[in-house]
């Protein structure tokens, strides 16, 4: 099955990417955005198929790897 | 030989650029700022240099391409002047469409800073007119993205048309896959635009221009282009 | 003062909130008899960082004033944001180390990258550009289950800053001990070069003058960091994770080509980073140098986020920014030189002669604190401390003798002595174009720009003979930075030091820091080799254990020519090898 | 408004991230990971209210800036 997390910054953290994003739209006339952020999705294929179990364990690989819980949010999409 | 090196916001290569191009061409220079579509006009080349043009965010190399002096240096380069993009130059130069194809982050997603040996692939160049052919030269790499990568047409066409400056390779001059620093397609460090005027390489050769560093293999590159242009 | 509003928002100063603030009860009845009044939670944050362990040095204080700082080519001691020393041909050399061991810890690749930020600004705010950075590195065991995430983690930060910014990272050390298990070093160090007669200072002048705040945006960064820096670790120092800021070399390389296009004009009176007590520290300073007060309008600060409160604007610790007082009049070509950088720019406040620290908020003042009294009644303690006990001497004959050939396969295969290639192979160590030489020698060397003259410069600390005797141990890591410049060619300078300990109020740390401190200095007037900066970091431990006590060392000497210089490699074969010394 | 844009890697293009994610996965012992890519989120705040406008808009964006054709390709949700 596939599943996708989405790992972005928590709220109130810096997020450079995203200022320079929004700075560089602006540059090219986009005068409309207020603000930009960056996050990242995975997108992961797995041999389970079980969507209780393969949340638990894609719960582990976020905790694990995938975001560091110090300045990231993650979300699973299944 | 008049030249001009493109300083962008987190540009940090300018300055070496710039030493090696007045030591060797004995003139230095014009700086010119990103902001500025006008370039001179009487250019003989045009440096885009090294660094982290806007902190290489999103993607290295994709906010530079849409800055106000590229403009000039699209004009310039449908002149026929030539262009010379070195790392985050080669970057800025394929997200400007300059140069086919795009360089992703390297294989082992770690920065890389240090001497490779490279094969001159051509001498059919002003850029490597210098060298011997497949003459196995020793520059220094400092990149996270080097990583080259188009498609299979391109890929052809750059072959077909000997468009392949340099390929990383062994002392010996084997291009083999542990000499691949970065897991660039076929090994990958140079490549030409379709009029030749244009280069665009990971590989610094301002790096080993002066003895005192270590080696000068990178000079006869500068000492090529200057020779082909006076 | 107008206190209503604030007691609308703010909470009552209560014992547990003075606690929080990591004031002792002592502490806080100095600030009641300062104030002749409770203070609101603003005059409380900034009291506790002006007298945290980190900002006012107030264990260690009275052991560096024993350290000898000065020689005839020393041109700015400790006390400024880096020490500044003569290397002729009318230029200077700038330099410091600083640690940023807790946030690396926590999160290993924004704290040592920030760690690298910070320092660079300390080189910086005095007119240098940086040309060189090291870094002194110490993790727990290799097997360890954390080692291996910190390790790369540290790595990538410090070459992710360092790379970015353009600063080449020439030199280093890395150890692993299991005592560093749970409390990892992570030391950065910035060599500058300045014209030596265009040195920027702290010290604010000239009534009047406006205050200016340029850089990044202030954000809700880290507040609260300047105590967590200097608070004992405990296991769940993870609640404390949100507090950890992240870095934006990109906006930092912007800053360093800003203030030095400005401080190319006449228009600085007076600049200083915001380290880590952020504008607080900064502000005050700049003001108790000079002999001045200071009004800041706190609204024109530049804010990242909406509903900011003056306690956070004067707390948080955003990276990326520095205050500077103008001469009047250069405002706009100013603010034009950091327009152009695409950076912030705002005139916050301007200095006065009352000696005082106004903070206004909406119209509203919300602090008046005087500075000097605060400044002067920074606690200094003398901390109870015992000696190390003497080691029993190791007999030679009870080392259990291994095959010489066994002894160096082992040797060669530990982590202390195996290849540190994968490290600085991270580290753009190149760029500048004055690399010559690179790290894998004694000491890197950086040629300085346009000359045949150099820069050498190498970290240096073996804990472990600081353990067994701190003050050999001291003189030791002294003796064998002196040595690394030398085996290069090179006229050893002057000193940066980064002590390194455990809590201070055990009195066996305390002893360790007393006899480090003794040997360093002992060695670095025996050398001739004087300490110009330097950084305290105390209450290395994590739950109750102490940290190998480590004073790192980072010292510069200079190459009068480079064709003198010397290398590790064997040039030939046939020449004889020699070796010198007893 | 608030948009969402995801850039993913061209099928076909090797993801030197995605692979690295996977091997990692394998190492912490997760074998049931067959494959993971990565790809970008950027989240913008925008002054558009107008969501055909806005979504014209941000495709102007992401050709010109947000995504580089050549190896990835986009998606806009609104
Ligand atoms: N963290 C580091 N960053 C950069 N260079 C480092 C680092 N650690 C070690 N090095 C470099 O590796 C070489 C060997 O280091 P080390 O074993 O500490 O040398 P020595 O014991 O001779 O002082 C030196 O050139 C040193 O500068």
């Amino acid at each position: 099955m596939k599943a996708r997390v989405h790992v972005t910054l928590k709220a109130g953290v810096l997020d450079p990417q995203g200022k320079a994003i929004a700075h560089a739209l602006h540059a090219l006339g986009f005068d409309g955005v207020r603000d930009a952020r960056q996050g990242k999705v995975i997108e992961l294929d797995l041999e389970d198929d079980d969507p209780e179990a393969a949340r638990a364990r894609i719960d582990d690989m976020c905790r694990q790897l995938l975001a560091n819980t110090v300045i990231e949010t993650y979300r699973i999409e299944l | 030989m008049n030249s001009a090196v493109i300083v962008f916001p987190g540009s940090n290569c300018d300055r070496d650029v710039a030493v090696t191009l007045a030591d060797v061409t004995g003139r230095a220079p014009v700086m010119h700022w990103h902001g500025d579509p006008d370039l001179p006009d009487d250019l003989d080349l045009i440096v885009i240099p090294g660094g982290f043009s806007h902190g290489d965010y999103l993607r290295c190399g994709a906010m530079a391409a849409h800055a106000a002096a590229m403009a000039g240096v699209r004009r310039a380069a449908d002149r026929g002047v030539a262009i010379l993009g070195i790392c985050n130059g080669f970057q800025v130069l394929c997200e400007s469409h300059l140069l086919p194809g795009a360089l992703m982050r390297n294989r082992d997603l770690r920065f890389i800073c240090r001497d490779v040996h490279l094969r001159v692939e051509t001498t059919d160049t002003m850029f490597t007119a210098g060298y011997a052919p497949a003459q196995v030269i020793r520059l220094p790499i400092a990149h996270h993205d080097g990583n080259y990568v188009a498609d299979l047409p391109t890929q052809c066409a750059l072959e077909d048309e000997d468009r392949i400056v340099f390929r990383y390779c062994d002392a010996g001059g084997k291009v083999t896959e542990t000499a691949n620093p970065n897991g660039s397609l076929d090994n990958i460090a140079g490549i030409l635009s379709e009029s030749r005027t244009v280069l665009g390489l990971m590989p610094h050769p301002e790096r080993l221009a002066d003895p005192r560093l270590g080696g000068t293999d990178g000079r006869a590159l500068f000492v090529s282009v200057m020779e082909a242009l006076s | 003062m107008s206190t209503q509003q604030q007691q609308k928002t703010e909470p009552a100063i209560t014992p547990e909130i003075v606690a929080e603030h990591g004031l002792t009860p002592d502490e806080y009845q100095r600030v009641l008899d300062i104030l002749g009044r409770t203070p609101n939670l603003t005059e409380l944050g900034i009291f506790s960082v002006m007298w945290s362990e980190h900002c006012s040095y107030k264990s260690s204080k009275k052991w560096l004033k024993t350290l000898p700082t000065t020689a005839p080519w020393v041109i700015q001691g400790p006390g400024e944001n880096a020490g500044v020393v003569d290397i002729g041909d009318g230029l200077a050399a700038v330099f410091k180390m600083e640690s940023h061991n807790h946030p690396s810890f926590i999160e290993p690749y924004q704290g040592a990258a920030t760690g690298v930020g910070g320092i660079l600004r300390d080189v910086f705010t005095m007119g240098a550009r940086p040309v060189a950075n090291l870094n002194a590195l110490r993790f727990g065991a290799p097997d360890h289950p954390k080692t291996r995430h910190l390790v790369s983690g540290v790595v990538a930060g410090i070459g992710g800053y360092g790379n970015c910014v353009g600063v080449p990272t020439v030199g280093g050390e890395v150890d692993f001990h299991p005592d560093y298990n749970g409390n990892i070093l992570v030391n950065a160090m910035t060599v500058g070069v300045a014209p030596a007669d265009r040195i920027f200072y702290s010290k604010a002048s000239g009534v009047g003058n406006p205050v200016v705040y340029v850089g990044s945006r202030t954000g809700r960064d880290g507040i609260h960091g300047a105590t967590m820096a200097s608070a004992e670790f405990s296991a769940d120092s993870e609640e404390k994770r949100p507090t950890v800021q992240v870095g934006d070399p990109f906006t930092e390389k912007l800053l360093i080509e800003a203030c030095l296009e400005l401080m190319a004009t006449d228009a600085i009176v007076a600049i200083q980073d915001m380290g880590a007590a952020g504008l607080t520290s900064s502000s005050f300073e700049m003001a108790s140098k000079g002999g001045l007060g200071v009004e800041l309008t706190l609204d024109r600060v530049p804010m990242r986020e909406d509903g900011m409160t003056p306690y956070e604007l004067m707390l948080s610790e955003s990276q990326e920014r520095m205050l500077m007082v103008l001469q009047p009049g250069k405002e706009a070509m100013a603010e034009a030189v950091f327009r152009k950088w695409d950076l912030d720019f705002a005139i916050i406040g301007r200095l006065t002669d009352t000696g005082r620290m106004v903070l206004t908020w909406h119209g509203e003042t919300v602090a008046d604190l005087p500075i000097d009294p605060l400044a002067e009644a920074a606690p200094e303690y003398d901390r109870p401390w015992a000696p190390t006990p003497h080691q029993p001497v190791v007999i030679a004959d009870d080392v259990p003798v291994l095959p010489w050939t066994e002894a160096l396969v082992a040797l060669m295969g530990g982590p202390d002595l195996s290849s540190r290639r994968w490290i600085w192979e991270q580290y753009d160590h190149m760029v500048m174009g004055d690399t010559v030489q690179r790290p894998g020698g004694d000491a890197a060397v950086v040629r300085l720009h346009g000359t045949d003259r150099g820069l050498a410069m190498t970290t240096d600390c073996t804990p472990r003979y600081v353990r067994a005797d701190p003050v050999t141990g001291g003189r030791q890591a002294v003796a064998e930075a002196y040595r690394n410049l030398t085996a290069v060619g090179a006229r050893p300078l002057a000193v940066t030091d980064n002590m390194n300990f455990g809590n201070p109020e055990k009195p066996v740390i305390m002893g360790q820091f007393v006899g480090a401190c003794r040997g360093l200095g002992e060695a670095c007037a025996a050398l001739d080799m004087p300490v110009v900066s330097g950084n305290v970091s105390l209450y290395n431990e994590t739950e109750g254990r102490a940290i190998p006590s480590t004073p790192t060392i980072g010292a510069i000497g200079i190459l009068d020519d480079l064709d003198r210089m010397a290398t590790v490699g064997f040039k030939a074969a046939g020449e004889a090898v020699i070796v010198i010394g007893e």
